[in-house]
């Protein structure tokens, strides 16, 4: 398909993009004050010359600071995220540990706005003026408006401690031992709620796009032409309006999906959840190089796949992007 | 277009709130000349049950209202201030990119592109880390992970506005290139921008918050994100503590969207054209 | 002859702000069976309003006021929303003038024109099909089963309109509303688009209201014409009565304004040329990315002319065959990849950006959209002594002189201190070239100066260039599509192909001998020739006799 | 008691790792406690008892220590623990990984496995604290057959941990919970009770408090939640709590005064510190009524305390009249509060709060832990919070904050202040290898006489921390280390 070429174009600069922020990174991160040594010196609630020294020879921080960088980048073109020194695990394993705890977040919260978000901008711009208008817009304000630990603390109050309906953290009903559809089951109760919350905002900044998309599609002459054919007013939402008006909503989401994966680290942390987000928060703390590091690039790495992902949607939605590049 | 702006009921409450928080920013030190951090009576004490007090006091006995006052300035400091700062990184970024194409447009645009792939709040997160938070250093982090839509916004409209006839002729005319862009197509782009960055100074406000609430905010300045991160850990029994700072945080970002909507609503080329035409 | 539809008394009303109370008031016509009426007037005089109103399409804040609308029996305007929609489409079709965004641009045209069936609860998935494919075919279209799995980008402006007609037919409505259906199109196109409805009202025997401000079009195709002016219908009658006899002032005014395909007297002209083209080549490369070659389309293709001094220079052509590229690089705003530009001996081709800042003086242009050409944050004296002032002229002598042009072209020197939106757009054109003038050129660019005014307003504009030629002993390179404002105003023309230079001789050369086959081709597609023809014949005191 | 049931455990922050040879941060020991033991166990009292060793003694001079081992003590691979084990943990090992205690074993000559089961530490000189060295987190017992020959750093088993402790590791989901099961092998007939205990992972404190509330979890050990929610969990049903586990760290806090530069050079003006600090309003407000005012350097709790040192009460004026003295310039102080979340935050700013209003002026220096180890460490504050443990002895957690020859950039344990004052350093160092216990006693009543004088350090609160636990969870703390030694005698009510 015609398809491939620009998206082998684009993964080439992905990679070289990849390789410039490991490269930045490396530098912001080696700027930061303390190192892994001090910290890991620091919580063991002693510490003497030899204990660092030792530390920072293994850890590698005694070589001088160009050749950390190249062995980094090197390794990372091989692949080789490193060693985290602090966790005694390779990095990969350590972000493969958590990687899928945060795209199960991730991924639900982004579905759940997306549908809920362009359903009720439809719903908003059909009844575009009317009471039930404003209502549903100045809710999406308040999402929008809401900071989303706040809403995240108030969620866990009410639907777990004080309504007891649902479990307020974790991934899973720890050491339950479910399996197969119970266990589904019972990841999706831990779900609910942290994905509602970080759904949130992104379900409010859905809803508004859409309206307004909607609202400005719904003037365009293409319409008129419908209208004209007698189709009648659903249709027309349907066939006409919303496919069009959804393209600017699509890249939209496909920039924030991507982010979604690093920006997790409230939710996580709020709701205990075992994530990439909270593991680079924690790597940060602890001067953790390579965690860190790992988890920029994996994440980098999803916005960027994100990226194509939207690419390739768009594509197939609208037949004017491949013929024209 | 001040009138069609004035029409519009949602952004006149918009620009009420904001006035208000403004107000009471400014006049922060005379209504609380004691400063945020004083501890003036029992800690804990639940809102409107004592004189003077209003809003009730803290884990430390601090008056829940002069923070929040206080705070005010803090946060809208650091929106207005980080959205500057990004508007001074992204609008002459996407000026030249989009003025200039080729190889400037190029290499600003992998710039951007390379901004945008890392992932933002992290970024913000490492940033204030490594500086170690200041509110120079949490508004420079806000601004470093904002600047990039404001330059995609910027190039786009440069690249519009420059193929308009008005710039050829300026060319014709034999200006210079830069005085083109600053005299003919910038000035074209403003509309669009100042509608961004009020919603930007929102998003500021709710980054300095959420970096607060992680522990990064400046110990030494009161903020509303300060407040509600603080209070977290007695939400269960001072909910006010948060819910106050929380509805200001929420006021005031709504503010800024209405006057954002609003905005872009009488800047919008489509309907005023329609009005006229 | 049946009628089809009776229309009594329609007021439209406008929401309160507007420019007038009423969009049209007091309108009463008949289309009958197999008759085009053709609805003409300026630019916002109520055509499209009444159009809708019959649709039932009128914006949000129009309302119909007052009046009926009789159509098989019953008073569409009175209709329940339900019932209008059943309407739409079957009994009354519509098509529209822009078919760039007429239609849906992310559905197959097969669908688009199958909805119509789908909408009205008509036939099964095969017959649509078979019936839409049959549709396709009639309206002219090639190779109809790939058209109609063809995207709306992938057509040509004519092939949409044939599109779009194709859908308005599929249900065989008796009534068909055509608002502008011609306008975007270039000549050639138009013609055939003219000729198809021409064929299809004789084949099915619909009633047409034909919406256009060309009283070419009219010429061509009206049975009976309608004229309007500010919402009121001025004056109605046969085709015939109205073009020939015409009752009204207004109409006669429109009809004055109409460049008719009168030629004026040669003039004599001194052969130093002001401009010289040798072998201009430009080709623009598009897309083309890591993987993929770029597509190439020779937009100027070893042209070479030259302008002499006082002349006026017609450059026609259809759209797309390189005009506004050939334009764009005399005055270099395009560069070109190859040839000289040269311009009172030096090649503004080969200058570099900072010496061709300098010289840039020489060469100015006037630009079509006159909405778009001036800078809506500067006032008028800005746009005016900015080029000036740059070339280094002290800025009160460019302000002088500034006034003095804005009194030239016909506007006050107050207007020096407004700003574009308080002007209309034909007085924002003059302005435009006062602009030009400003900077003392040798030679003038106009590119479709007058294509996007008003008839009437367009009548004045070319007056006015005419004037300058006359007293300053201007040049120019007038850039045109419509071969009827060429006549009036030119000495000679050139005709472009496909970036390249086809023909080029002296108006009457060109009009009454034209040589090689697609300048003919051009002539005849010229809506109303014929009667414009018969108008030459009628014998004008000036019109040049060959 | 009953045997069986799980316990659910808080840890804060997860573990970086579990081999307590090698890490022996506080989570780290928390849950490796009961993976790994030590020789001895200590009571509240800080009086030794048995641990993997059934009994030991103590020669005349203080010289010679000998341990008699446990029989039949097996490695969780099956592998029986011996003598040889305890000669490789302790002088291979340790020596090479673990910096607090390679300073108690420089008093160590020779460590010699006289059997199977007996053991020998011959010492240079006598070390009065040694007997305290044996504990789980100061000495644990690390596998010979596992260890020797490898780089211990990287050796693969350190992912699954081998001890002889009464819970065997069996899994952990990081960032979610680490899963420990019944010692099925254990030495001691019918311990542990306990068939499984799952230390939980939740790095939020107020969702710390609710997996309590929502009975997720059962015990919350000292310092995972706020204190502000201490009071309120504890008022629940069927919520009981204790400080007791702490006798033995006795965490004493206190803020660092840089006593090389600023006007924190000035003793006169760390005594108007002292006096400027309202360290009751702190203890009532800021650690809802837990801990205890400290009077010097060492803590009450800690062998050899003595109460007969100057006094330095809330008394503003005090603070003033001393800084007028010294002609106090209005120099702003850095104040570098420690990253543990709210409780010490607030604490820093009640202190900046009191300090502002004696005329002191006061910006807080924000950092996270790594910025504060480096600050710390590398000496740049002015005021800088801490806590550190005791040990039960002074001269194993106190002295090495105040004499001279631990002043050493590069570790924010030592005597970080830059406190010079050898005549201290003589008596600290006489103290250490006294063995009379009264003698002790004397020369430590002496040094705090003397040390307080000076306000080196400001001391703030001898930290209680009180562990949160259901009332139907039964000896869970049943030594001087708490819950960070194994819990093998907690067990469940049904
Ligand atoms: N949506 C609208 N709201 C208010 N007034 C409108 C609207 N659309 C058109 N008008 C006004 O209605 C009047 C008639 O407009 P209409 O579109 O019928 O003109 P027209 O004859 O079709 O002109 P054109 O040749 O430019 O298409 C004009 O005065 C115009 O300003
Ligand atoms: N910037 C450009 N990049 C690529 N192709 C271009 C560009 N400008 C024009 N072209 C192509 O060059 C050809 C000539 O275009 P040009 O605008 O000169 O035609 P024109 O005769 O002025 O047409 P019109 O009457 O529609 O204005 C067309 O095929 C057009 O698509
Ligand atoms: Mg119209
Ligand atoms: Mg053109």
């Amino acid at each position: 398909m015609a398809v491939i070429a620009p998206i082998l174009g684009r993964l080439v600069k992905a990679l070289v993009t990849l390789l410039a922020i490991a490269v930045l990174n490396f530098f912001l991160i080696h700027a930061a004050p303390g190192d892994p040594a001090v910290v890991l010196a620091g919580e063991a609630g002693a510490a003497d010359e030899q204990m660092i020294a030792q530390l920072r020879e293994r850890f590698g921080l005694d070589q001088p600071f160009h050749v950390q960088l190249g062995s980094y980048v090197w390794n990372i073109v091989r692949l080789d995220f490193g060693y985290s020194f602090r966790q005694g695990a390779p990095v990969l394993d350590l972000i493969l540990d958590r990687l899928p705890a945060t795209l199960i977040l991730t991924l639900t919260a982004f579905c759940i706005s997306l549908t809920l978000g362009i359903a009720l901008g439809v719903a908003a711009s059909a009844r575009v003026g009317k009471a039930s208008d404003s209502l549903l817009t100045t809710l999406a304000l308040l999402f929008y408006a809401t900071p989303l630990y706040w809403a995240a603390l108030m969620a866990v109050l009410v639907f777990s401690v004080e309504l007891g309906w649902l479990p307020g953290f974790g991934y899973e009903t720890v050491g339950a031992g479910y399996t197969g559809l119970a266990r589904i089951g019972d990841v999706i109760r831990h779900l609910i709620l942290p994905a509602s919350t970080l759904g949130l905002f992104f379900m409010a900044v859905y809803m508004r796009m859409t309206r307004a998309s909607m609202l400005e599609v719904a003037q365009m002459d293409f319409v008129k032409t419908a209208r004209a054919k007698g189709l009648s007013g659903p249709v027309i939402r349907r066939r006409h309006v919303l496919r069009n008006a959804i393209l600017p909503v699509v890249t939209l989401a496909g920039l924030q999906a991507g982010q979604l994966v690093g920006g997790a680290v409230l939710t996580e942390t709020v709701f205990a959840w075992p994530g990439i987000g909270r593991l680079m928060f924690e790597s940060l703390a602890a001067r953790d190089y390579n965690t860190i590091l790992g988890v920029f690039l994996v994440s980098a790495a999803m916005v960027i796949a994100f990226n194509i992902l939207t690419d390739l949607v768009y594509r197939l939605v609208d037949p004017r992007i491949g013929a024209r590049a | 277009m001040i009138r069609r702006f004035a029409s519009n009921k949602g952004a006149v409450i918009g620009v009420l709130i904001l006035l208000a928080v403004i107000a009471l920013a400014v006049s922060a030190d005379l209504l609380f000349p004691r400063g945020p951090w004083a501890m003036v009576q029992r800690p804990f004490l639940v809102p409107f049950s004592t004189d003077g007090l209003p809003l009730g006091t803290d884990t430390l006995g601090r008056d829940v209202a002069a923070g929040l006052v206080h705070g005010a300035r803090v946060s809208l400091l650091v929106g207005l201030v980080s959205t500057l700062v990004a508007l001074m990184i992204g609008v002459p970024l996407g000026a030249v990119a989009g003025f200039y194409g080729g190889w400037a447009d190029e290499g600003a645009m992998r710039f951007t592109e390379f901004f945008q792939t890392i992932p933002n709040f992290a970024l913000a997160i490492v940033l204030v880390a490594i500086l170690e938070p200041t509110l120079g250093s949490i508004t420079l982090a806000i601004a470093i992970v904002s600047w990039p839509p404001v330059a995609r916004l910027v190039r786009a409209e440069v690249m519009a506005v420059k193929r308009r006839d008005y710039v050829d002729a300026a060319r014709l005319a034999g200006l210079s290139k830069f005085r083109i862009l600053t005299g003919e197509v910038l000035p074209n782009t403003v509309s669009p921008i100042i509608v961004m960055a009020s919603l930007m100074v929102a998003t500021a406000i709710l980054l300095e918050s959420s970096l607060s609430f992680l522990g990064l905010g400046d110990p030494n300045a009161m903020s509303w994100g300060y407040m509600i991160g603080a209070a977290r850990t007695v939400i269960r029994s001072a909910w006010w503590l948060s819910f106050f700072p929380g509805v200001a945080i929420l006021l005031t970002v709504l503010a800024l969207n209405l006057i954002g909507e609003g905005l872009s609503d009488a800047l919008n080329p489509h309907l005023s054209r329609k009005g006229t035409a | 002859m049946r009628p089809v539809l009776t229309i009594e008394d329609l007021s439209i009303a406008l929401p309160a702000g507007a420019d007038r109370p009423h969009a049209v008031s007091g309108m009463s016509m008949t289309i009958g069976e197999g008759e085009i009426l053709c609805v003409v007037g300026e630019s916002g005089s109520g055509k499209s309003m009444t159009a809708n109103a019959l649709m039932g399409l009128l914006p949000p804040g129009v309302t119909v006021a007052g009046g009926r609308a009789v159509f098989d029996g019953r008073d569409v305007l009175a209709l329940p929303e339900t019932q209008r929609r059943a309407l739409r489409g079957r009994q009354i079709a519509m098509i529209f003038q822009e078919p760039m965004t007429a239609l849906n641009p992310l559905m197959r045209i097969g669908e688009q024109i199958s909805e119509v069936f789908a909408a009205h609860g008509m036939y099964g998935p095969t017959e649509r099909e078979r019936r839409t494919l049959a549709l396709v075919t009639e309206v002219g279209l090639p190779d109809p089963a790939k058209i109609m799995r063809a995207y709306p980008f992938q057509l040509s402006g004519g092939q949409r309109q044939r599109a779009m007609i194709a859908m308005a037919l599929a249900l065989e409505p008796e009534l068909l509303i055509a608002d502008e259906p011609t306008t975007a199109l270039d000549v050639t196109t138009q013609a055939q688009i003219l000729d198809l409805i021409l064929d299809l009202r004789r084949r099915r025997g619909m009633g047409v209201m034909f919406i256009t401000h060309d009283f070419g079009v009219v010429a061509e195709i009206a049975d009976k014409v309608i004229v309007m002016e500010k919402g009121i219908a001025v004056e109605q009658g046969s085709a015939a009565e109205v073009l020939d006899t015409p009752q009204h002032p207004y109409t006669s005014r429109l009809l004055d304004a109409i460049p008719t395909g009168r030629l004026p007297e040669a003039r004599s002209l001194e052969p130093a040329p002001v401009l010289e083209l040798k072998g201009l080549r430009k080709v623009y490369r598009t897309g083309g990315g890591l993987f993929r070659p770029p597509r190439e389309v020779r937009a100027v293709d070893d042209v070479s002319l030259t302008i002499g001094r006082g002349e006026v220079l017609g450059l026609v052509g259809e759209s797309g065959s390189g005009k506004s590229t050939l334009g764009r690089t005399v005055v270099r705003l395009v560069t070109p990849d190859a040839g000289q530009v040269l311009v009172g001996g030096t090649d503004l081709a080969a200058l570099s950006e900072e010496e061709l800042r300098k010289s840039r003086g020489k060469v100015q242009m006037v630009f079509q959209d006159p909405y778009a050409s001036l800078n809506p944050r500067h006032r008028i004296l800005r746009a005016l002594t900015a080029g000036p002032v740059a070339m280094g002229r002290p800025r009160a002598a460019a302000e002088a002189k500034a006034r003095e042009l804005l009194e030239i072209v016909g506007l006050g020197p107050e207007a020096a201190e407004r700003f574009p939106h308080e002007f209309s757009g034909g007085q924002r054109q003059r302005i435009g070239i006062a602009r030009a003038l400003a900077m003392e050129p040798e030679l003038i660019v106009a590119d479709e100066a007058v294509s996007a005014l008003d008839v009437s307003i367009q009548a004045q504009v070319l007056d006015l260039l005419r004037d300058l030629r006359a007293r300053l002993g201007l040049s120019i390179l007038f850039i045109t599509h419509d071969l009827r404002v060429a006549a009036q105003l030119c000495d000679r023309i050139a005709v472009m192909q496909t970036g390249r230079l086809v023909e080029m001789g002296a108006v009457h050369d060109i009009f009454l001998a034209p040589r090689d086959p697609y300048t003919r081709a051009l002539l005849a597609a010229v809506p109303g020739a014929d009667w414009a023809a018969e108008n030459r014949m009628a014998g004008n005191a000036e019109g040049a006799r060959p | 008691q009953e045997a069986g049931g799980r316990l659910d455990i808080v840890v804060q922050p997860e573990p970086p790792g579990l081999m307590l040879g090698l890490v022996q941060n506080g989570p780290t020991q928390l849950v490796a406690g009961d993976i790994y033991e030590g020789l001895l166990r200590y009571t509240t009292e800080l009086e030794p008892e048995p641990g993997l060793a059934e009994s030991w003694e103590i020669s005349e001079d203080g010289l010679t220590y000998t341990f008699h081992l446990h029989e039949g003590v097996t490695w969780h691979d099956g592998e029986p623990f011996t003598a040889e084990d305890v000669v490789f943990s302790a002088d291979v090992f340790l020596r090479e990984t673990h910096a607090r205690l390679r300073a108690s074993l420089a008093y160590v000559d020779t460590i010699e496995a006289v059997d199977d089961t007996t053991v020998v530490f011959t010492l240079k000189e006598p070390f009065g604290p040694f007997i305290s060295v044996f504990e789980v987190g100061t000495m644990p017992m690390v596998p010979k057959h596992i260890y020797e020959g490898t780089d211990f750093a990287t050796n693969e088993m350190n992912a699954t941990p081998i001890g002889t402790g009464p819970f065997k590791f069996e899994a952990w989901e990081k960032g979610s919970f680490i899963h420990l099961v019944k010692n099925e092998d254990y030495y001691i007939d019918g311990l542990p009770y306990l068939d499984e205990v799952y230390y939980r992972v939740i790095p939020d404190a107020a969702s710390r408090a609710v997996a309590f509330e929502t009975g997720e979890v059962d015990v919350l050990p000292g310092g995972s939640v706020e204190n502000w929610d201490v009071a309120r969990l504890t008022e629940m049903d069927g919520v009981c709590s204790t400080g007791s586990g702490w006798e033995f760290f006795a965490p004493l806090a206190w803020m660092w005064l840089n006593n090389r530069e600023g006007p924190t050079a000035d003793v006169r003006f760390r005594q108007a510190i002292m006096y400027a600090m309202d360290r009751e309003f702190v203890r009532d407000v800021v650690w809802n009524g837990f801990g205890k005012i400290p009077t010097g350097p060492v803590a009450s709790v800690t062998n050899f305390y003595s109460a007969d040192v100057p006094q330095y009460p809330h008394d503003p004026d005090k603070a003033k009249a001393l800084l007028e003295e010294m002609g106090y310039d209005g120099q702003t102080v850095r104040l570098l509060p420690l990253p543990y979340g709210e409780t010490w935050q607030r604490w820093a700013e009640a202190v900046r709060q009191n300090l502002s209003e004696v005329g002191i002026n006061v910006e807080i220096d924000a950092a996270d832990v790594a910025g504060w180890n480096e600050k710390t460490s590398q000496w740049d504050y002015d005021m800088a919070f801490t806590y550190l443990y005791q040990y039960g002895d002074p001269a194993l957690g106190v002295s090495r904050n105040y004499t001279a020859d631990r002043i050493q950039k590069g570790s924010p344990w030592n005597n970080v202040e830059g406190y010079e004052n050898p005549e201290l350093d003589a008596k600290w160092a006489a103290a250490a290898t006294m063995t009379d216990a009264a003698e002790r006693q004397a020369a430590y009543d002496e040094i705090q006489k003397e040390i307080v004088e000076d306000v080196p350090v400001a001391w703030l609160l001898e930290l209680e921390f009180p562990t949160i636990y259901r009332c139907n969870v039964h000896d869970l703390v049943t030594t001087g280390i708490g819950i960070n030694d194994g819990i093998r005698n907690a067990w469940i009510e049904q």
